[in-house]
């Protein structure tokens, strides 16, 4: 086995860790095992000669101190929120509540198999039926499943039923509308289920015009899909008469709830004319996004669309909850089981200490924040929609890019070096060079003055030693990464070196 | 409220920032007649004690902690060393977001790196994506991926002995051609009946789906079904639920399986009521640019020092939108890396002596089982560690229930998913079964 | 209140960060409240107006998510065993496994209160009970106390006993034998229990010659207190012959079990002589150190102290367990009720994983370690004490204090430099410019290996920069401190600034 | 053996290293018939799955889950929020040792540097030490430090009020002098009887300790004492076991105590079964070099930069060895940590909030205990979250006895410390009990 070949200290904290494969030595196992009671199987008797493999070659071999330390390590080099502010736009970085991390892992729940009989799940049947009314109640939906797994699933499922409400009608529609500042997985998600994607030019305040719609809107048209407040982070102002557009001419009207944050009990889905959405959990409720998932994507509908969700679903018999598969017009199941039933835990748990209570305070708190940093930084960097945003302000390199050479990766890099994660750059694809900051509920005044600064030495480097910005990062483990190569020539798995094979 | 930082002097101050007077004002853009004016009629706000006890008395109503279970069927009762949680409790891992930003997620980006490893080295295969939602989204990608890599075939056959959640998961996601999936059906051995495969596979057929080990628990003999599905010009996908089963019998890789996916749930411990899971996906580096979902790739930063980032991300959604290999963001990534702890800790001696545990358990039961009056074994070809009963004189739904009121869970009836398994139960037995939870199982069984 | 006037991010990963005095804003709370139940108390109608402050001035108000940061960023800046190696002498810093954290938390144990009837807590009961066996087993003695929170808190109980036994035989004694090796805690309790410390002389060999006893033991001497092996790492070879010295003049043999782990199943202090000794869980049964304790400190006797042993007792009657307090000749209380019980349940669970089957190894593997570091390592660094050695090898840093003008206060600086803990420098006091080494069970090869190429380069170093070690740590969030100022001008709490007084 | 790395490969190549043929070699220097033979006579190994049994099985037999409690008396039903123990979890904080190396302790130094400062704002005193073993042995200490700082005196006067096990590990670290400890009596307003204390305070007094609020939940005239002891030429030390009743009353500090010291357990939550728990020691800044125990201060490093290092180490045991303040080394660095944590979760408004609230629930239960018939109020002094009740009619015994079998402990009874208070039964409330849990007590008393 290899050893530590680099620095072995970066910090005297932090360490460099070489991967799982290259520590151990060989015999050496982490995991304890009870005596076997019954009479040991012979693999090949009972399998087959043909059956039975050798060993699982080069897999680890350590202990279990070899493994905290391996990961303890790797954790170290993340940047995570709770080590500071992670504005990434539209991703909803905020806290995640630390009780909820403990209810998740009762273990009368993490224990339960999703095929016991209902009678004995009878506590995780009720979380799932509260969450489903909490759900509906705070979307303006009549029905809601927990099934997806994130938010694109979500969309997967939304569109899934708004297809089969169409073919039920007899009238199969081949078209999407989706604006041009949509998140990349609702074009995705359309192609996915079958839909031709039409793309929808927003306005030039940033929002989508009826008029627009109303050219666009055919007897093809299955549907259009917006996300309310959008991706500049502005409310569609003129979504009621767009959803009247769409309904007038049989479509239907889906909304991506992953901004749902700005308007938590100030204005429901529902209301605004959207017959199908899909929420977040994973960003509005709290729940952590785990490096990239578990997330949850559950869907609400307007009664329209409800027997058409995905089966099953939880219905209640004289006060005992079960799950009711003889559901003749649903899509299918678009799932294992019955959802990411882990996060949605999380989720009942966040809204449980919210409550009707401080809902509203959350979209409140939200938008003050993206409006105060609008308002901050404002002027030292271009702010291509400058009226009252909602939960996330969106600006452009415009400025630095064009009078200084340094463009929006430049800056998000030079944060790096500040102490903060950067912003999200690659969408919405109508800003050039977006730095797209959403600050979420959970940010205190303190931590966006710091970063109002932090921004503001970086426009003052951007005019001062642009060079500043090209090299940086400077001060992470590593450094800006050789990208196109890596994709060029993709190394996907470790290898073992020539010697050991 | 302790998440939301804002005092009232805080307020003020930013709305004069702002240059408002007030929060309302920050809403002017949502038409009033849309904004509500009452609170949502939601349970008002609990303390953290409050909702401890409404957590108390939820889990009170679970009573599967009673039951000694025999339920696998797709998810196995198996116990992650508590070392995997005390490290999935690192803020660092489970509050960081999809590493985007390579430099500040070296952590979570060299562990994918490990899990892709990990799953290639265990399925024998070439490329492993950072994982999909769970083992039946993975199945359905695969079906979607074979017809992108033979563009011109337009069939996907599947076997019956598929598990029936991936078989259903994978006719919605056919959602314009549900009618090209086709069902293969499976011999008195359990295995997929070739006959039936013979006479259904012919030239638009992209690829031939099969479990192994399958829903039944049997084993399939993978060399034999790749040399018939390649022969035609199709791939092989060989899906599975218990991937453990891969620390005793060769990856799918080595008989030549294209694509090989399922379920990762075994490699998490508790089944969590079935979700959050792990989608697992490998392939061959051929078809690499047709997988879906996101990969991590080795790299070199301005310094000239290896580490890691997302990569080959132009099949993906936020590159090529509606032209993307799949819609999925977001996946299962802290699950995946439990797995690669779990994996780690277990290592090589670990999940070779762990599967042939269970191995060991399962067959010890099926000799039992199989001795009873009143039962006998469905199917006669090698399974792993469950396996599918016949109950020749009292109904499964009745053994359930009798059975239900000494608090055992006897296994699952088939004949919701196969009406001609109607006398058939699927029984499972792992690493967590005492032997004399075993005899238990039979004793009653014995009993009725 | 202030900001963070320093650089934010000193990595990008890891952050300044002020105290917590000096973060948040007035009027926050990171605390959630039931609505009160009860009729709310007038404090000034119930305790007086002179009975009630104001408030706690400068008290903190930050949010839940203020404090997990500012705690969260605070851990970054520790080395810990889960980061890397900790070869701190005396310390056993070995691997604190993780089932144990959990055991000590489950809620039936932790919830209890120290009152409780014996009835329901017979758990807890038995699990002190079953622990103080297999102490005693372990240690070859006849009973066990686990009321003790500390290793030196041990010492004081066991010294009470020898002293308790002579003033019972009515003969009270008044001094302690004490070898000039052992740790600062062995003469402070020897002081604290009112007796007199005699220093006794190391043999050449760093091990205690018995004529030396013979001439120092009189009928003055209570006790005797050693530590086998001993702090140089070595064992005391003529223990019993020594002990036989001591009984023979009436005196007791005092056993500091810090360095049990190099013994374990291979040689039991109660079978070389010894009296009475104390264990510390929180080295040899691997329970955490917590950065300073908790810590538990167990003492084992002989039958002939068991009389003395501090109340109450647990005592079966009928298999029922419960604590006896009727025990006329004890010391009384050394610590408020049972012991630090959360610490021994962690000590039994490492017991029950271990058994019998892996005691043995535990000291195997330390000695081994020990040992091939002293190798590895002998001719880079003298060797006061050349032979084999036990758990910890002790060197010197003669050769480079006197060739290079490097101390071991420099070489330990520059291990951190290099990602190691340093090894312990203040005593053997024997050993001038001591480096006290203790690999402990938990440290694999590779581990070692690298650890032996840091001190080599470090040894290298000396000879050709020294100026390097003079400045070492360059590294980690600190460099050297400068103590003397901090101690002749103390300032022991945060105070606040002028303007916010 | 999970925990021990070594391979017989690794141990062979070890061996060569050292120069030895096998590793009982390396026991050479133990004499042959002073080793074991035999392995001792301990359980076997366990597995992880194996532990966790065991476990279940003793956690089994304690039922103290499903009774009510009013049990104070130096350990108070309160509940740390779920954040500390998520941030005791942190590798970082749990696994390192002292911070003897400040380089790579400053997470620990600062923790303690503002759990020091937490507790003198709350004390109102000048200078805190980083922790005490316990609220007992803390008092204990503080009665040797007193005869230090006033060298020519030998006497120790304690009220009788102060807690018992306070009391009596006092006595047992007075082993020299036990003589020297001398009893203060209460009055019958359960405050010190400052009569007793005048006929006792002589010249050879070091100081009186006092508890406030004391053993009877009762507070002191603090003021008042100073006063009389300074004027005496003695030391003030006071003592608590309910910190939590320095939210809503004035810190000891400032009423002149020269020493504070107690238990800190109501700021870690779970009692614990009584430990670990956490040992406060407070003092003026005069005093400060005859404190025992460590102390973290504020220092500068080679760049300028503001940390935190121990200091004034001069005053103990790895310095001064028998001169040493103390012997104390390992401390409650942990359990200081997690009331940093809970009190700054807390904050300025929750502390004083949660003060309160303990004192509405405990004046609630009081005003209704009070008017039980059969039962009546010990003491008229002010109280905070705990009280004396007399047992007018049934003896304490039978009243815990009957209650018991109702699945409540109602108190403590005090006969066993207290022979003179033969039907006293001490109640506590705190936040934890909802309304209908005292009421219940009420009900369940008046039914008896
Ligand atoms: C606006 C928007 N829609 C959809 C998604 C997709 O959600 P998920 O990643 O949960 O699949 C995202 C995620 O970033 C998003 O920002
Ligand atoms: C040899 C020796 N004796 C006694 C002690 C004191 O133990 P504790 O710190 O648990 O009080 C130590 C601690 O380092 C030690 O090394």
């Amino acid at each position: 086995m290899t050893t530590h070949t680099r620095t072995p200290g970066t910090t005297g904290l932090m360490m460099e860790e070489p991967t799982v494969f290259e520590i151990g030595s060989p015999g050496r196992t982490g995991y304890s095992f009870s005596a076997l009671d019954v009479p040991e199987a012979d693999p090949v008797e009972e399998l087959g000669a043909d059956a039975v493999r050798e060993e699982v070659s080069h897999f680890p071999e350590v202990s279990e101190v070899d493994v905290m330390r391996h990961f303890l390590r790797l954790s170290q080099w993340n940047y995570c929120i709770d080590t500071g502010f992670y504005p990434l736009g539209s991703c909803t970085m905020k806290y995640n509540p630390k009780i909820n991390e403990d209810m998740a892992r009762l273990p009368e729940f993490t224990r339960t198999h999703p095929k016991l009989p209902d009678e004995l799940v009878q506590g995780n049947l009720q979380l799932m039926h509260c969450l489903e009314s909490i759900l509906a109640e705070i979307s303006g939906m009549d029905a809601v499943t927990l099934q997806p797994a994130a938010g694109a699933h979500g969309e997967l499922t939304g569109l899934m039923l708004i297809r089969a409400y169409h073919v039920h009608k007899g009238q199969p529609r081949k078209k999407i509308l989706v604006p041009d500042s949509a998140h990349g997985t609702n074009p995705a998600s359309a192609a996915l289920c079958g839909f031709k994607t039409v793309e929808i030019k927003s306005g030039p305040d940033g929002i989508v015009l009826p008029e627009t719609i109303a050219e666009a809107m055919d007897e093809d048209v299955a549907g259009v899909m917006m996300t309310n407040p959008n991706t500049l982070g502005l409310f569609e102002t003129h979504i009621k008469e767009i959803a009247d557009i769409v309904h007038e001419k049989g479509g239907l009207m889906y909304c991506d709830g992953a901004n749902l944050n700005a308007v938590l009990g100030v204005v429901r889905p529902g209301d605004m004319g959207f017959d199908v959405l899909h929420f977040n959990l994973h960003k509005t409720f709290s729940t952590p996004h785990g490096g990239g998932g578990p997330g949850a994507g559950p869907v609400g509908v307007k009664s329209v669309l409800e027997p058409f969700l995905p089966s099953p679903v939880i219905v209640s018999d004289e006060g005992k909850l079960r799950f009711d598969t003889d559901r003749p017009l649903s899509i299918g199941k678009v799932k294992g089981f019955w959802g990411n039933f882990g996060v949605l835990v999380r989720a009942y748990s966040y809204l449980m200490e919210m409550g009707r209570d401080h809902l509203r305070s959350i979209a409140e708190s939200a938008v003050l924040n993206a409006n105060y940093l609008r308002k901050s930084l404002d002027g030292e960097f271009h702010l291509p929609y400058p009226g009252t945003c909602m939960h996330e302000v969106v600006f452009s390199d415009k400025t630095q890019r064009t009078q200084y050479g340094v463009n929006n990766l430049d800056i998000s890099k030079r944060l790096i070096d500040l102490g903060f994660h950067p912003p999200t750059m690659s969408f919405p694809l109508i800003v050039p060079g977006a730095l797209m900051i959403e600050p979420t509920d959970t940010e205190s005044l303190e931590t966006l003055d710091r970063f109002v600064s932090a921004m503001k030495q970086v426009a003052e480097e951007c005019r001062e030693t642009p060079e500043t910005l090209h090299e940086a990062p400077v001060r992470p483990v590593r450094r800006r990464f050789d990208e196109a190569t890596a994709a060029r020539r993709p190394k996907l798995r470790w290898t073992p070196s020539e010697e050991e094979v | 409220m302790r998440y939301l930082p804002h005092t009232p002097q805080d307020i003020d101050r930013m709305l004069k920032t702002v240059g408002i007077g007030s929060i309302d004002e920050l809403f002017e853009t949502i038409p009033k007649n849309l904004q509500r004016t009452t609170p949502l009629e939601i349970p008002p706000a609990k303390s953290e004690e409050e909702v401890e006890r409404e957590f108390a008395r939820l889990t009170g109503l679970n009573r599967a902690g009673e039951f000694l279970s025999f339920l696998g069927g797709g998810q196995y009762p198996h116990r992650a060393p508590r070392v995997v949680d005390h490290l999935l409790r690192r803020s660092e891992f489970y509050t960081a977001y999809t590493p985007y930003q390579p430099e500040v997620s070296q952590g979570t980006l060299q562990a994918i790196f490990e899990y892709q490893t990990l799953m290639c080295l265990l399925l024998e295969m070439d490329v492993t994506n950072a994982s999909m939602y769970d083992g039946a989204t993975a199945c359905a990608e695969a079906a979607l991926m074979s017809l992108r890599v033979l563009r011109k075939k337009n069939k996907v056959l599947i076997a019956r002995s598929v598990h029936p959640e991936f078989r259903q998961v994978t006719k919605t996601y056919m959602v314009d051609q549900p009618e090209c999936l086709v069902e293969v059906g499976y011999g008195p051995d359990g295995r997929l009946d070739r006959n039936d495969l013979k006479a259904k596979l012919d030239g638009d057929c992209a690829c031939l789906i099969v479990g192994h080990p399958n829903y039944f628990g049997t084993l399939e003999d993978l060399p034999a079904l790749a040399e018939i599905v390649h022969e035609a010009g199709a791939l092989l996908v060989s899906t599975f639920t218990e991937p453990l089963a891969f620390g005793l019998i060769p990856g799918p890789g080595r008989a030549g399986a294209d694509i090989v996916c399922g379920e990762g749930q075994s490699f998490l411990g508790d089944p969590n009521f079935g979700g959050p899971s792990l989608g697992i996906f490998s392939a061959t580096e051929k078809n690499v640019r047709q997988m879906p979902g996101r990969l991590c790739g080795e790299a070199t930063d301005a310094d000239g020092r290896k580490g890691y980032v997302l990569t080959l991300s132009t099949r993906e959604q936020h590159i090529r939108r509606d032209k993307a290999t799949s819609n999925i963001c977001t996946n299962q990534g802290l699950m995946a890396l439990a797995a690669t702890i779990f994996l780690s800790t277990l290592g090589k001696q670990g999940v070779h002596r762990l599967a042939r545990t269970n191995l060991s358990k399962a067959a010890y039961l099926k000799k039992k089982l199989a001795a009873l009056d009143g039962f006998s074994l469905a199917f006669d070809a090698p399974t792993f560690n469950e396996f599918v009963i016949r109950c020749d004189k009292v109904t499964p739904a009745e053994v359930l229930e009798r059975l239900l009121k000494k608090n055992v869970v006897a296994g699952l009836a088939l004949e919701n998913d196969y009406p001609e398994l109607d006398r058939h139960l699927l029984v499972c037995a792992t690493e967590m079964h005492a032997k004399e939870d075993l005899d238990r199982l039979a004793d009653e069984l014995a009993a009725l």
